[in-house]
């Protein structure tokens, strides 16, 4: 019942674990996945090890948190290795990447497609270092450029990862599909913020700003995937903000066939893939739906 | 708990050993929560922001024992006593403080001792405990005299031989054993020390829990970054400490870690 | 101590009533003044009297609510009755207009401009109707063109109202400095974002889209405050998500000169703007500031 | 109090008059919290959404009764049971329902029974409570014997005295005052009739609470649409009730109003 598809991946469920949340090894993806989620997103790896930024790297804010972890990663080679030990049988495993020219973009998709079912393209991150993340995303031309050189070097699906910090997400959208993107996944952290400790007058990240992501998030992600459904006819992955099952079929109604949960994480556990599964289970059951397919985008009618 | 830096003074240094200091400040705990020990809590000096183990947990004040081992730690050496640190927290999952009228041996290895005092101090009055106190030298041992006056137990143990047990931890607590027996075990330090008691405890059907550090970046459990091989707990939330069945499961244990990068050493 | 001073307007305190909140009459406004604030910006009008959306034009999200009341209000006419009734005496009264052309909001500026103290211009509204509002403060041309003819037709200080919907808000806001803004306001309303009710799988509001305001949008308006302090030179005034004298202090820090309140009063009446006033008296007093101008812009040291 | 709609199914409705129909339906109150009379809930039919009176409290359910007028409410008039409705709040200061031993007028014109009814429910138990059902004529006279049912003194009045007292409510209310007198008054009806039952009750120092309406969007204290002259007071969060030293501050009482642009009119 729960099952959906994404360009032609299966998902035995539509929920999966968001980039940069707990991702960070094979160990805690197959947690994830045995935890209950339908699919698991690495976190964004380039192909240098990065350390990302000094901490305070995240910081509490009314309805979430913001974060500048900076895109810390171990390095392509290192991450092949976690990829390889994720439990793939009927898990869907997404790799995360970034980088800032076409040619790595397309060189971290040759070196990981093997061991991946989709992978993301990190275009998205509003925190990141000059010229990466959302730098690209920000930008229709970039965006162009690097989808292109991904979907070019890729046999499993690309998956473009979108920011809302623009002034028209639908022509980014549009961009990207163009492209070639197989896919878009929205919203990456939104903002950036930031927070002031006026005890010492300082920002408290150490990158000062940060995405905000958690709860307070959601209805932005909702209205930019409801948009983005209309401009594009590739498949949508909403996220942002989703903590229970009610958040998810908001998702699915504006035109997401699946989410990713990540700031849930931190308040509600693990569990919360499987408390959520439930709870979509028995409201279909209860509101007479059969499938997932069947609720996609039904908020535009 | 509180997820944003609260701006607290330092009210009290305490020069514990030549590289080792506690800081102690005010810490509202209605407002700010009641930590457990085996908790620990973010330090923000306004460069970084570091995990540090609660070592005394007393009436709304808590304090943090440093050892200076590197950039931040050395800032946080040359703090005084007014000057201001932000701190959030207490983070993790803690000591299991429920014992009542039973032998509990905590063993604590150099700066490990922080959280091994915490919880130490915390059981004194209604158990009997034991407490090892390892370092490698004299200068170094830890809250021997703090312990003895709430009636610990104490079995100081250099290394070296300068003072109390001439050996490791391990030895020492061998050493115990031969004479005695404990309900409960409480393990802080080296994780190659770590590894050599919960051999000793698990021969001896000891159960306990052991203290872990991994790098830390957010501690609310969202980064992913002191994840473990192989279960993918994180140290921040299931962790620092584990019972002995779980640690057995960590399987990188005294084996290796990982940077700020996430590559493994 | 708790005066501040903006393009030679002085203010008595930092605190004003943000547009569009309450502000629909003078009779409300003067409620406002009564209750503490140290000025009033109106709700937002145009030339002629406009009804606004169809209800529902509000509902409730986690950390705050969205809004796409459309901008009804009496029109000009009726409005400028309403503005001779301010009581102007040691208050601040500041008028906000909107319109689609230059030539709509130079006649706005001239109807009014002798019963008010500034005037502040709404090219930031994220729901209005195409054209107006944020369809103006989303371009870098538009954005000029409107300032130009509404600095030029004014005797009294421009506020331009910046909306956060843009890729890069130091753009706008440097073109609105140059085109002769004397203060920038930020932020208008977030996203927008979308409520969908999962029972009946529409968007609650009859706009579908709303602007979101509350507690959860503060860390992205600090953001912009403190991204577009550094940007330009004139004075800048901090809104979104205030609800305590911490929440001012952290825009002051940002480098605003003083503050506008509006979903606050929902959840803390009118009573918030004396209640931030001692509030913030008393930490001033605490950490040795004697005036707001020190304050001001100090995050960044 | 909920600031979202929460959908929920018509249960029963009741043709109370040729233009007028109750709706009922459950609401959670523990969940959704427990109106109080003369609070209002926002009422979203998928088309519209508009302010509505509670007219029954009942145990985890409400009632609303809706006059046939327009547009959204002749839609209201097209629900079935089992239909389903989107209902937030409630809303408002309702009416003091403090009273206990007191000798009580309710006073109703038309629709604004509404919130009569249910104060004058509430109060029935404890107090003595008469009630002016006003309406032009006997088929929209509202409530007559569900509220004799719990004992409530009910002076039906019509303007064509085609039942009960022939005139307006004021002359109904001067009728009785001359046998009668009330410790305290609530009002609800067309302003120019609340006018004229205000100055009836003040000559005769009888307090009272009247219940006001205006053109209401956000109903949460923050679009200013119904806020009045001269104290600028939101009739959706200081209202819809108000004391009458109240009333006399409100100078746009039974004078004008404002439309959706906010003209008024
Ligand atoms: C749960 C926990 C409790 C701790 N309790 C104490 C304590 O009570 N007393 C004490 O002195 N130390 C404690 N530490 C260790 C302390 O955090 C490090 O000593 C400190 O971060 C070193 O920083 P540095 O800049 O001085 O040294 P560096 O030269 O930066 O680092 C030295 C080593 O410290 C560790 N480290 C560095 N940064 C971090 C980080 N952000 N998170 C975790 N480990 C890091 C790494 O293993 C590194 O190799 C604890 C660590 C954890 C995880
Ligand atoms: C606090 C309050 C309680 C009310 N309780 C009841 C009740 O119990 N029973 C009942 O039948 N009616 C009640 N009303 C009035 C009801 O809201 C209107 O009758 C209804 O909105 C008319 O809508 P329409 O489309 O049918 O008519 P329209 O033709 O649209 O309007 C007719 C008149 O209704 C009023 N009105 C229209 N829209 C609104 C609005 N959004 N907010 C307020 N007034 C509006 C205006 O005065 C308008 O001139 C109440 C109003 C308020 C403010
Ligand atoms: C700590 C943290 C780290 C993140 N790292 C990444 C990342 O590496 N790559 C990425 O595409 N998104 C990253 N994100 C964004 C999330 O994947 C997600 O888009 C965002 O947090 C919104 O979802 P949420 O509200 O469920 O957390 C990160 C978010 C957080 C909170
Ligand atoms: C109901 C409502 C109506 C608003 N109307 C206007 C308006 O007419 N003009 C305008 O410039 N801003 C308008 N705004 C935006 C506010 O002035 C303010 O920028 C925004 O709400 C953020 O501040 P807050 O979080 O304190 O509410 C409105 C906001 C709300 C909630
Ligand atoms: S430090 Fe981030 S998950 Fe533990
Ligand atoms: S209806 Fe919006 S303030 Fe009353």
């Amino acid at each position: 019942m729960l099952k959906t598809n994404i360009c032609g991946v299966e998902f035995q469920n539509p929920l999966m674990l968001a980039a940069g949340i707990m991702g960070s090894n094979a160990s805690s993806m197959n947690w994830i996945l045995k935890s209950g989620a339908g699919g698991v997103v690495s976190k964004s790896f380039s192909l240098n090890p990065h350390p990302g930024y000094v901490n305070p790297t995240t910081v509490a804010v009314e309805g979430g948190i913001i974060n500048a972890i900076g895109l810390s990663n171990p390095g392509v080679e290192n991450f092949k290795e976690e990829l390889k030990k994720i439990e793939r049988e009927d898990n869907v495993v997404i790799a995360s990447i970034y980088g800032a020219t076409p040619d790595e973009f397309s060189k971290l998709v040759e070196e990981v497609q093997e061991y991946v079912d989709m992978i993301e393209l990190n275009i998205s991150c509003p925190h990141a270092m000059d010229g990466y993340g959302a730098s690209i995303g920000q930008s229709c031309d970039l965006s162009h450029t690097i989808v292109s050189a991904s979907a070019d070097a890729s046999d499993v699906p690309i998956i473009a990862k979108l920011t809302p910090n623009v002034t028209d997400i639908t022509e980014i959208a549009k961009t990207c599909e163009d492209a070639g993107a197989d896919c878009l996944s929205l919203i990456n952290t939104l903002g950036p913020g930031m927070k002031i400790n006026i005890d010492v007058a300082k920002p408290v990240l150490s990158n000062k700003f940060g995405g905000m992501s958690g709860r307070a998030i959601k209805p932005i992600a909702v209205r930019n995937v409801y948009s983005v459904y209309e401009a594009v006819d590739i498949p949508l992955i909403g996220v942002g903000g989703i903590y229970t099952f009610e958040d998810v079929v908001e998702f699915i109604f504006a035109g997401a066939r699946a989410v990713q949960i990540g700031t849930a994480i931190m308040d509600e556990g693990v569990d919360v893939f499987a408390k959520i599964n439930e709870g979509l289970e028995k409201f279909m059951a209860e509101k007479g739906y059969n499938s997932i397919d069947e609720m996609v985008g039904i908020a535009h009618d | 708990m509180i997820n944003e830096p609260k701006i607290v003074e330092i009210t009290e240094i305490i020069e514990e050993t030549p590289t080792i200091k506690t800081f102690k400040f005010n810490w509202d705990f209605e407002k700010l929560g009641r930590p457990n020990p085996g908790e620990f809590l973010m330090i923000w000096n306004f460069n970084n922001e570091k995990p540090m183990s609660i070592s005394q947990i007393n009436d709304n004040e808590l304090a943090i024992t440093v050892k200076n081992i590197g950039e931040f730690t050395s800032q946080l050496h040359d703090l005084e006593v007014g000057s201001q640190i932000g701190v959030r927290g207490s983070y993790g999952h803690g000591f299991d403080n429920s014992f009542k009228g039973k032998r509990i041996i905590a063993i604590g290895g150099g700066v490990g001792m922080a959280p091994v005092n915490a919880i130490a101090s915390y059981l004194a009055k209604d158990n009997d405990v034991s407490v090892i106190s390892a370092a490698q030298t004299k200068d170094e041992l830890l809250f021997l005299d703090s312990l003895k006056d709430i009636g610990v137990n104490v079995y100081p143990c250099t290394d070296d031989g300068s003072f109390g047990f001439e050996g490791f931890a391990t030895n020492c607590l061998e050493d115990l054993l031969e004479d005695a027996t404990y309900d409960y075990a409480f393990v802080c330090g080296p994780e190659i020390m770590m590894k050599g008691i919960f051999e000793i405890l698990e021969a001896s059907e000891i159960p306990g829990q052991y203290s872990l550090e991994r790098y830390m970046k957010c501690a609310l459990g969202v980064c992913g970054q002191c994840c473990v091989d192989s279960e993918g707990w994180r140290i921040c939330v299931e962790g620092p400490v584990f019972e002995n069945d779980k640690i057995n499961q960590i399987t990188e244990f005294a084996k290796y870690r990982r940077d700020a990068s996430g590559v493994k050493y």
